[in-house]
This record gives structure tokens, C-alpha cells and sequence, in this order.
């Protein structure tokens, strides 16, 4: 059924396997959500996230066969969303709050 | 650009594959950013209220979001695997992997509409009204709702215009408007919906599961 | 020197202490531009004349930029930009964190109209009377949109946030009256929202006190600041039971909390059950109470906490006409949503 | 090198003009040299409503008081002057008109790399601006262009009307700006490698840069206004959790970079003119293009500098700060290049020429008060004042203006095959330039005095600047009708240009004008550099 492969075509197995692969990595974020890792949770998720992201990027999207200009593109793209949430987060880390308004001492 | 090679202007049927190509990325690109700003709110508004976002989330219907994620993986292989198919030129093969991407999306959206009617009846809805904030008055929980659904209802509005892409393409691929050697019209419908699975990755662990 | 470059200029007099550096800086920053405008269009015109096209010629040489004297011409204007970044930066730090002792003044800026209220209970509409010489520090949040409490001759400016205290400081150094603008635009009368910094001596300044204070004891602003943001349509000053405690006998008595705890009723307890009702609530009472962070400015919680007081021994009859009890939250109709939903 | 070039002579296939004649050819056409054309009028348009809001605000400050509107209507033009002039001609103006017209030309090419797009985000651009202008008669908004949060859901004006149309409108740019970056990446001719572009070409290209990554931020922030005006779902409420700086953050993320969308391909237009009437190769070839790049990239860490007194944490203002001082330094390696291309050049003087020079000064007096409005502590004083008006005038009316115009008169005879009248076009100038500074010097006055900007009525001792603000401006206007009068008499009457009346060894000028259909008529012959200017044109011509 399969006639020969044109050059540089993924094998339909490995598409199918990082399908799994990544049902695989939702599956162990959606169980770690229900153990009480308090000030871990959101890093521990995100960093599967990533690790999602990444494997959806270079198979599926085929992101390592892309032209430079299109790697430029990308690249460029996540940077300014960095840098956009970086520096906001930053202002509002960074903020020095007056304390509320002290009550007159009776 | 009905079927002939490449359009006159291009020299080659790979140059013009090239540069739809990077033209894709960079509208990819356009749309990465229009998301990053609903995240870069959501980061500050949980700097600000990081409880009421705790609360938040605890709140949110997990399993219905976890099942919705799950859709939209598997719908990513599959319109992987349809693009597969057409580059070996068996367009059944092609068309029946796009159709299912489009039943998996129809579900994804069903199930998503879903949870917006149940957030509706417990009283939440967007901008803090509904009775739910009359009882759970800290302010933080009214900005998270009210972002959870501005970021999940722009998403769905991206997954229905993918799936009118996807249907679109499954009929110009059924009719051999789309062959194996203009496959860079399927790959950019492809794209599309790959990068509203890989925004849909990273909104399940914000709003669902930490 | 700085007499002539602001009136050549058209700067404000420099009444606080910021104005002299402030404006050195412009200066020093004003000149360099003007020099260097005049350096680069000196060189334009010497080269549009000296090169201009004479007939024979058709080409011209091809000049390679030779890096080194580039370099120099970049890193030399960088490291201007970075001194004055450097010069720019300190003096807007010294701005933002007060280094000494400063009187308190609560700022509250409302839909065309500044009110300042000061620590001692005067409340000034559009108008603040300070003390010269004295440094003094405004805590500032807005009742509606942001506003900007602009005044030129002090060189501060700050924008006043909904929600949130912002706060700045600055030392008047020259007695006089001097215009306060609102820089942020806020509505279609923006530009009537116009107050005055009154800078008197100290002398002056003492009598000024002395007359406000009598005006009005600040039990009396109290109540009004209650009746006006409806504490009283749950609180009754009478001793009977309502939606909420009463406050008739409140003031330093012993309160026990729906979790059993006892806690004595000061200012402290009750400006924090203001600010985030739900944190502690009375036995016997639901927790319906919205909290009044940002629309309660500081000057009218001391003044209630200080009506409060006044009704430790309060006399039992009614005083104060009840009004109507609020109907209960219906489940649709969310009582608390629409009191947010337009402060 | 077979053939003699063909000179530059009408050919026989006639000109993109002739080929075709009927209404429905023009505006159905992918050829981008027309769709050039019609954006040129759709932006004019623009600016000429623009302008008469303009006007309108400086008429009204003729006194103190109410003059000829209420405050109602004055809030509400200065709000549709800052929309019309930012995101119906500023944005759109050089690089979708002069952009589209020549990139191709430039490259080599025949077409722009999606011809159909392009004709898609010119039609987007009508329909925004006509939904923009739309509004109008639903009362238009009074926010002011920047639709600051929470009032931007409060006001009782028409803030969804207007916001849906620049939300369409921010959609054209990034689709001109998809376009133009893949036609540099794959359509560039033989022997037409990075380093050799022509230098108005880099600055299509870092505009692109920006308008693909920036633009989609605005659209958000917009969105979310729209949703705090119609449904009041404040997420900037502070009483609901948000926080009106982070609107700010938002807005300006896309706003500061914006105006590098206005300014580089200005920049772009001065580095071709100077070059060509100075009839010499640009003093650093790359230092203009790493520029450029460094505005493009640099130029998305300063926002933060329209908010050092927005209640922003002092770090942060502090990190805009020094960021906001290295995108200055580009600009600064810009002027030096194009003063040092003078050197040892031939220079001739025409009208590109002068406006050129009005170029030089005004953004030289934009850029450095620019710099100085970014030293902090003075901000504090000027931030929200005519000062910073000033500033902003002087960069965008005295650069993007001044270099529009002066791109107007340098591509004129390329686009029309037509020449303007040197004589008027100098009286046009003097008008223009004269008129700009009579109506902005003041207003720096103004600023340092503490005149807050977007007010109504203002304290009386202001009057007098403000009325020499009116009076400049009524020269500026009359100097920008005199231009519109004599370039339409030029279309109609001028005498036919040559293919390259300026004597430039750039790309353009080696086609016929107007040029054919398809650019060049077979291969183009760019072997030899676009700032090449060591051998005479006619010995060029004759070995090519």
C-alpha cells in the first residue's frame, strides 16, 4: 500500500508514534495536576507544555526542514512574545506598594 | 490557479512552494503574538491575584478541558498524516485523514460550547456578573474568568475558521484541484491547525491544571 | 543663568526642590542639541557648496568609510545618550523615593475635580495649602479613570490610578500660588479640571490649621461618608440587628467571629474589615459585604472609623432615619455586580 | 551583456498606464505598480482629511476659550486626527504607495510574491478606513488615538464603530508586510544578492519586520477595549482583579514600534535621494542597513518610555530608559551617513534634494528632543505637554511628511513619465518648511511652559504661542495645496521625463517610465551596482 517514499517524507509510523507520544505527555500532566505540588504545579506543567510544543514543532510542522528566513520568522516571533511578557511581568514584580491607608490611631 | 505548475511570476514550482511556505510562517507568527498577549495578561493578573487564580483553576472543569486537549493531539497527527498521504499522491487516503481532522474539531468545539453552558448555569460569566461573584467576591476570580473565557473563546473562534479551511481543502483535494504537487496548500492548512493545537497546549495547563 | 534660560524658554519658575536640577539638566541637554544640530548642518552646506556638480564631471570617486573614525563618532554619541541617561535616571529615582520625613496628604481624584485630604482631617477641594520648606508626600488613587496630577512649576507630574495608591513626593521651596493641570485626558472636561498648590509660610500656614480644624469635627464628615456610600443601608446606629452588626457600642467591644475567635473592636479591625470583609466575619452574620478597596479613600475610612467611636455610647433610640433594609440578592439580579460594575 | 540596453524609451508593449484602460482594470488589478498607484490616492485622501482636522484644532485655539466648536467636537477631532493621520496615512502611506510601487522594480522582479494578496490588503485597507470614517456619523470617539483604559470603556461615544475599523485596517498592514518580506526573500533577480539591495528596499524590509510582529498586538488590545466598551467585561477594572497599566503596556508594545513604521522607509526614501543627487555612493552602505535592522529589532524594547509617570515600577522605567537611548544611537549613524555621502560627491540641487535637507534638520531636531524627552526626570516635567507634541510633529510631520513629499517628487517622472516644474516645486518647499516650523516651534514653548496636551481650554497666558501655532499652520497648508496644484498641472501638462532624468544608477531608473507591464523587458541588466557612480552613465549605457 505504501509505494516508495518521495525523498525526505516522515514514515507514517513515526507520525502515528509522536501522536501517541504526545497523548502520552497530556496524559502525565493531566496526573501530576491531581498531586498537591503547591508552588511547583505551574512549572511542572508548562515545562511539559514545552516539551509538547517542541515535539509538535519539529515533526509535524517539519520545522527543521524549514528555509532559514522562515526559522528567522519564528524565531523572531517568540522572542518579542518574551520580551513582552517579560518586561510587563517585570513592572508589575517590581512595583513598590504604598501600605493601605494606615488607620488613625484612636 | 487552476492546477498549472506555478504561477508565471515564480521561476519554479519550489520557489513558489518556498515562498508560500515562509509567507505561512510569518502569518503564523502574527497570530503566535496576537495570543501573546492574552498570555501576557494572564501572567500579570496572576502576579497580581495568584490565590484568586489558584481558585480559579480549581474551579474550572478539568476533565471536560483535559478530554478537549486530547481531541485536538490526535486531530494534529491526523492532518499530519492526511498531508503524508497526498505527498504520495493517494488522495483518498488524504481526504478521509482531513475529514476526520474536521469531526475531531466539530467535537472539540461541541464539548468546548459545552462547558460554556455549564459555567453559565453555576452563574459565571465574563466581566464578573453572574450570582457565582456575588458569593465569591475577591477580585482576582473575575479577571481570571473573565480572561479564561476571552483566551478560550478566541481559540475557538481559530479552531471554527481552521475547520472551514480543513473542509475547504478536503473538497479541492477530492476534486484534484490540490495535488501532490501544489501540496503546499494542504501544508499550509496543516500549519494552521497545528499552531492552534500548539496554542491550545499551552492554555490547558493555565486554565485547567495549575 | 537659570532665570534667563527659563524665561527664554518659557519654563515656569522653579518652585520646588527638584526645578534647579531639573532644568540644569534641560539645559545641558538643550545646548548639546543645538550645538550639534548647528555642527551637522554646517557640514551639509560646506559640502553642498564645496561638491556641488561642476559640468565636466559625471562620476565621482568611490569613498570607503574608514571604520575607525565611524566607530568614534557612534560611541561618542552613545556614551552622550547613556550620561544622560545616567544624569536622567538619578534625579527621576530621588523623585520617586522620599529620603526624608514628609507630612501626609490623601489625594482622591474624581471626574473633573481634585480632593486632598490632609492627615490632620482638613479636606481641601482643588486646592492644597502646604507649608514651605516642608517636604510632603501624596498618596493619590482616582475614583473613576486615570487621571495625571500635573504641576508644572513643582516639575512633578504622576498619574492617578483607579484601584491602586501611587505615591510622590516633593518639597515647595518658594511660597505662591501655582496651577495644578490634570495631564491625562479624562473625559470631556479635561481641561477645566484645574487646581492650585498654595504655598504659604509657616506662620501662615499654622493659622490656616487652626481655622479649618474648627470647622468640622471629623466625627461629623464621618457620618456623612457613611450615609453617603450606604454603609447605613446594613449597619444600623441604634443597636438593633440588621444585615450588619450595628455600630452603636461596636467601638471597643469584644466581637466574636463566625470561627469562634474574639477579637477587640479598634480602628484596626474594623478599617481592615472595610477594606476585606470577607477575611473575618461576626458570628451570626453572612458574608455579603463588598469590599470598599478603592472606593473608600483613606481620609473617609479614618473619618467613619472616628464616627464609629463616636457612638460608643450612643443613646438607643434611632438618631438617623433607617433607610429601607437593601432587598436580598436575588439569585439573578447580582446586587453586588451592579454596584461594581459602575464605581 | 549581449544586447545594447534598451533604452529607455517608451517600448512597444506601452506602459503598466496604457496596457489597459477600463475603470474595472484598475481597480481589479494585481499588477502592483496600479495597486501602488490607487493606495497613493486612497492615503492622500487621508491625509488630506487629516489635515483638515488639523486645522480645525488649531483654528479652535485661536482663544482660550470656546472658538468655533464645543468641547465635544474637539475631543473628538483631535482623537480623529491622531486615527487618520497614524493608521490611514502615516502607516500605509510610504510603504504601501511608494512600497508596492517599486520593491519589484528594485529587486529585479516582475511582481510582488502574492499579487492577488496584495490586491485583497488594499481592499481590506479601503473597507477599515471607510468603516473608520464610518463612524463619524455615529459620533465618532473622543479618547484620543491611544484609548487608554478604564475611560476607553467608559466614554458614551462610538469607541466599537471606530475600533472595528483600525482593527481591519492593522490587518492590511500585516499582509502588505507578509508580502513584502517574501517577494525580498525569493524574488530577487540574478546577481541581486542581500548586499547589493538598494537601500529603500532595507527599509521595506525592516518595516515588514515590524508591521508582521507588532500589528497583531494592537489587534488584540483593541479587541479587549471593544469587549470592555460593548459588554463591560473590564479587564482592566481594577474592582474585577485588572490593572489599567497593563492596557498601556499593551498598547504601547505595538504603538512604539508603529512609529518605526512610519519612520524607516522615510529613512529609506533620504538614503536613495542623497546618494543620487549627490551623485555618489552612500558613505557606509552598511552601516545604514545594520541600522535599519537595529531599528527594526531594538525598536520593540522601548515602549516603556511613554510611561515613566504611568505608574510603572521605577526598574522598569529605568531598563526603558537606557534601551530607549540605544534605538537613538541608529538613528544618529543614519544622519551621519547621509551628511558624510555628500562628500566629495557632484551634488545637484533639485526639490527631492531640499526636501531632503527640510528632512535632515527636522528629524535632527525630532530625534534629539526625542532623546531628551527619554532623560527621564525631564519627562516627568514634559510627558503629556506640547512638548511632547512637538516632538512627535517634528519626527512625523518633519520626517514621514517631509520625505513623503519629497519620494512624491523623486519618483514622479519613474510613476508618470511626466516632470513637475523645478521653480514651483521650490516655493512649495520654502511654504512647507517655513510653515512647519512657524506651527511646532512654538508648541516646544508651549510644552516647557506646562501646556497639558488635549485640552480644550488652556490658561490664557498660552494664548500668544498658540496663536503663531494657528498662523504657521494655515502656511503649511497652503503650502501642501500649491504642491497638490502643481503636480496635478504636471500630470496633465509636464513634459516627458526619460527613463532616468536623474541621472541615478539605482535599479528604477534602468526601465523605461512609466515602466512596462512586466518591469523589464527581458533580462534586467543590474550587474553593475546601484551606488556604482565611478563610470559615467552614457559610457554605462553604451556597455551594458
Amino acid at each position: 500500500m505504501n509505494p516508495e517514499r518521495p525523498p525526505n517524507a516522515p514514515p507514517l509510523s513515526t507520525l502515528v508514534l509522536t501522536g501517541v507520544l504526545l497523548l502520552a505527555l497530556a496524559g502525565a500532566s493531566y496526573g501530576l495536576s491531581f498531586l498537591t505540588l503547591g508552588a511547583y504545579a505551574l512549572p511542572v506543567a508548562l515545562a511539559i507544555a514545552v516539551c509538547k510544543a517542541l515535539i509538535l514543532l519539529f515533526v509535524f510542522m517539519e520545522f527543521g526542514k524549514l528555509s532559514t528566513s522562515a526559522k528567522l520568522a519564528a524565531g523572531a516571533a517568540l522572542l518579542m512574545l518574551l520580551l513582552l511578557v517579560g518586561l510587563m511581568l517585570a513592572d508589575v514584580a517590581t512595583r513598590v506598594r504604598p501600605p493601605l491607608p494606615p488607620p488613625t490611631v484612636s | 490557479m487552476s492546477g498549472q505548475a506555478h504561477a508565471s511570476h515564480f521561476e519554479s514550482g519550489a520557489r513558489q512552494a518556498d515562498a508560500t511556505l515562509l509567507g505561512m510562517w510569518l502569518f503564523l507568527a502574527s497570530e503566535l503574538l496576537l495570543f501573546g498577549g492574552l498570555f501576557a495578561l494572564y501572567a500579570a493578573g496572576r502576579f497580581e491575584n495568584p490565590s484568586a487564580f489558584r481558585q480559579g483553576v480549581a474551579l474550572a472543569a478539568k476533565t471536560v478541558g483535559s478530554l478537549n486537549t486530547g481531541i485536538l493531539l490526535v486531530s494534529s497527527s491526523t492532518v499530519a498524516v492526511s498531508v503524508e498521504f497526498l505527498r504520495r499522491d493517494q488522495r483518498h487516503a488524504s481526504v478521509i485523514c482531513l475529514l476526520t481532522t474536521v469531526l475531531l474539531g466539530a467535537a472539540f468545539l461541541a464539548l468546548k460550547f459545552s462547558e460554556y453552558a455549564e459555567h453559565f448555569k453555576a452563574g459565571i460569566r465574563p466581566g464578573g456578573a453572574g450570582p457565582f461573584f456575588a458569593t465569591h467576591a475577591t477580585p482576582g476570580l473575575a479577571l481570571f474568568w473573565t480572561l479564561y473565557f476571552f483566551s478560550t473563546g478566541l481559540h475557538a473562534v481559530h479552531v471554527s475558521i481552521g475547520l472551514l479551511l480543513l473542509g475547504s481543502t478536503a473538497w479541492r483535494v477530492s476534486q484534484g484541484a490540490i495535488t501532490s504537487a501544489r501540496l503546499y496548500s494542504l501544508q499550509n492548512v496543516a500549519l494552521y491547525w497545528h499552531l492552534i493545537d500548539l496554542i491550545w497546549v499551552f492554555l490547558w495547563p493555565l486554565y485547567y491544571l495549575a | 543663568m537659570l532665570e534667563i534660560f527659563r524665561t527664554i524658554f518659557g519654563l515656569p519658575p522653579g518652585a520646588s526642590s527638584f526645578a534647579d536640577g531639573v532644568d540644569l539638566l534641560h539645559l545641558f541637554v538643550i545646548t548639546i542639541t543645538l550645538l550639534g544640530v548647528f555642527v551637522i548642518t554646517l557640514f551639509t552646506l560646506v559640502f553642498v557648496i564645496r561638491f556641488r556638480k561642476r559640468p565636466e564631471d559625471d562620476s565621482t570617486p568611490r569613498v570607503r568609510a574608514n571604520g575607525k573614525r565611524e566607530a568614534l563618532m557612534t560611541f561618542g554619541t552613545l556614551a552622550l545618550f547613556l550620561l544622560w541617561w545616567v544624569l536622567g535616571y538619578r534625579q527621576f529615582l530621588v523623585m520617586r523615593r522620599r529620603s526624608e520625613p514628609a507630612d501626609t496628604v490623601y489625594v482622591t481624584a474624581k471626574q473633573w475635580m481634585w480632593k486632598f485630604s490632609h492627615s490632620q482631617g482638613q479636606i481641601e477641594n482643588d486646592v492644597l495649602t502646604l507649608p514651605v520648606n516642608r517636604p510632603v508626600e501624596l498618596i493619590m488613587i482616582s475614583r473613576d479613570v486615570i487621571h495625571s496630577l500635573y504641576v508644572p512649576a513643582m516639575r512633578v507630574k504622576q498619574d492617578v490610578l483607579p484601584g491602586r495608591y501611587v505615591t510622590f513626593w516633593f518639597k515647595p521651596v518658594r511660597t505662591g500660588k501655582y496651577p495644578i493641570y490634570c495631564a491625562e485626558y479624562c473625559g470631556i472636561e479635561h481641561s477645566n479640571m484645574i487646581g492650585q498648590v498654595r504655598v504659604l509660610t509657616d506662620e501662615e500656614y499654622r493659622n490656616w490649621l487652626n481655622d479649618a480644624a474648627r470647622a468640622r469635627p471629623l466625627a461629623s464628615v464621618g457620618r456623612e461618608a457613611a450615609v453617603k456610600h450606604a454603609c447605613l443601608s446594613c449597619h444600623t446606629v441604634d443597636g438593633q440587628k440588621h444585615l450588619g452588626p450595628t455600630w452603636s457600642g461596636l467601638y471597643g467591644s469584644d466581637v466574636t467571629l463566625a470561627n469562634g475567635d474574639h477579637v477587640l473592636a479598634n480602628a484596626a479591625y474594623l478599617t481592615e474589615s472595610m477594606m476585606d470583609p470577607a477575611s473575618r466575619i461576626v458570628a451570626g452574620y453572612s458574608p455579603i459585604m463588598p469590599t470598599y478597596l478603592g472606593s473608600l479613600d483613606p481620609a473617609e475610612t479614618a473619618a467613619i472609623v472616628e464616627y464609629i467611636r463616636s457612638l460608643q455610647d450612643a443613646p438607643l433610640h434611632p438618631t438617623v432615619p433607617l433607610p429601607e433594609p437593601q432587598a436580598l440578592p436575588v439569585a439573578n439580579s447580582p446586587a453586588r455586580s451592579d454596584m461594581d460594575v459602575r464605581p | 551583456m549581449t544586447t545594447v540596453a534598451q533604452s529607455p524609451a517608451a517600448s512597444a508593449s506601452g506602459s503598466y498606464v496604457t496596457s489597459q484602460k477600463t475603470i474595472r482594470s484598475w481597480l481589479l488589478a494585481t499588477d502592483h505598480k496600479r495597486i501602488g498607484v490607487m493606495y497613493f490616492v486612497a492615503t492622500s485622501l487621508a491625509l488630506a482629511l487629516g489635515g483638515l482636522f488639523a486645522l480645525l484644532l488649531r483654528i479652535e485655539h485661536l482663544t482660550p476659550g470656546p472658538t468655533i466648536v464645543t468641547a465635544l467636537t474637539y475631543n473628538r477631532l483631535f482623537t480623529l486626527h491622531g486615527v487618520t493621520m497614524v493608521w490611514l496615512f502615516m502607516i500605509p502611506s510610504i510603504p504601501a504607495a511608494f512600497g508596492n510601487f517599486l520593491l519589484p522594480i528594485q529587486i529585479g522582479a516582475n511582481e510582488v510574491a502574492f499579487p492577488r494578496l496584495n490586491l485583497l490588503s488594499f481592499w481590506i485597507y479601503v473597507v477599515g478606513a471607510a468603516v473608520v470614517l464610518g463612524a463619524m456619523w455615529l459620533g465618532a470617539l473622543d479618547t484620543g488615538w491611544t484609548f487608554y483604559a478604564p475611560y476607553s470603556a467608559q466614554s458614551p461615544s462610538a469607541v466599537v464603530p471606530t475600533l472595528i475599523g483600525i482593527f481591519i485596517v492593522g490587518w492590511s498592514t500585516i499582509l502588505t508586510g507578509i508580502n513584502f518580506i517574501v517577494t525580498t526573500h525569493t524574488m530577487r533577480a540574478r546577481g541581486v544578492d542581500w548586499m547589493r539591495l538598494p537601500l529603500f528596499t532595507w527599509a521595506l524590509y525592516g518595516t515588514s519586520i515590524i508591521q508582521v510582529l507588532a500589528t497583531p498586538v494592537l489587534g488584540l488590545s483593541l479587541l479587549v477595549v471593544m469587549c470592555d466598551h460593548a459588554f463591560s467585561w473590564g479587564l482592566f477594572d481594577p474592582t474585577r482583579g485588572g490593572d489599567p497599566v497593563l492596557y498601556q503596556h499593551l498598547f504601547w508594545f505595538y504603538s512604539h514600534p508603529a512609529v518605526y513604521i512610519m519612520i524607516l522607509p522615510a529613512m529609506g526614501v533620504v538614503s536613495e535621494i542623497v546618494s543620487t543627487f549627490a551623485h555618489k555612493n552612500p558613505f557606509s552602505y552598511e552601516a545604514i542597513v545594520y541600522s535599519t535592522l537595529g531599528i527594526a529589532f531594538v525598536g520593540f524594547l522601548t515602549w516603556g518610555h511613554h510611561m515613566f509617570v504611568a505608574g510603572m515600577s521605577s526598574f522598569d522605567a529605568g531598563a526603558f530608559g537606557v534601551l530607549s537611548m540605544l534605538v537613538a544611537i541608529f538613528s544618529a549613524i543614519k544622519v551621519y551617513s547621509w551628511v558624510a555621502t555628500l562628500f566629495r560627491g557632484s551634488i545637484v540641487m533639485a526639490t527631492p534634494l531640499l526636501y531632503v535637507f527640510g528632512f535632515l534638520l527636522l528629524f535632527m531636531f525630532g530625534g534629539m528632543t526625542g532623546v531628551a524627552v527619554a532623560t527621564m526626570s525631564l519627562d516627568v516635567h514634559w510627558h503629556d505637554t506640547y512638548f511632547v507634541v512637538a516632538h512627535f510633529h517634528f519626527v512625523m510631520v518633519g520626517g514621514t511628511l517631509t520625505a513623503w513629499l519629497a519620494a512624491l517628487h523623486y519618483w514622479f517622472p519613474k510613476v508618470t513619465g511626466k516632470m513637475y516644474s523645478e521653480r514651483l516645486g521650490t516655493l512649495g518647499f520654502a511654504l512647507v518648511f517655513g510653515g512647519f516650523f512657524a506651527t511646532f516651534v512654538p508648541q516646544f514653548l508651549l510644552g516647557n511652559g506646562g501646556m497639558p496636551r488635549r485640552y480644550y481650554n488652556y490658561p490664557a497666558r498660552f494664548q500668544t504661542l498658540h496663536v503663531a501655532s494657528t498662523l504657521g499652520s494655515w502656511v503649511l497648508a497652503a503650502g501642501m495645496l500649491l504642491t497638490l496644484g502643481y503636480l496635478s498641472l504636471a500630470l496633465v501638462r509636464g513634459r516627458g521625463a526619460g527613463g532616468n532624468p536623474w541621472n541615478s544608477r539605482c535599479f528604477e531608473w534602468r526601465t523605461q517610465s512609466p515602466p512596462s507591464e512586466k518591469n523589464f523587458d527581458g533580462e534586467p541588466q543590474l550587474s553593475l551596482g546601484a551606488y556604482d557612480y565611478t563610470t559615467p552613465w552614457r559610457t554605462v549605457q553604451r556597455t551594458q
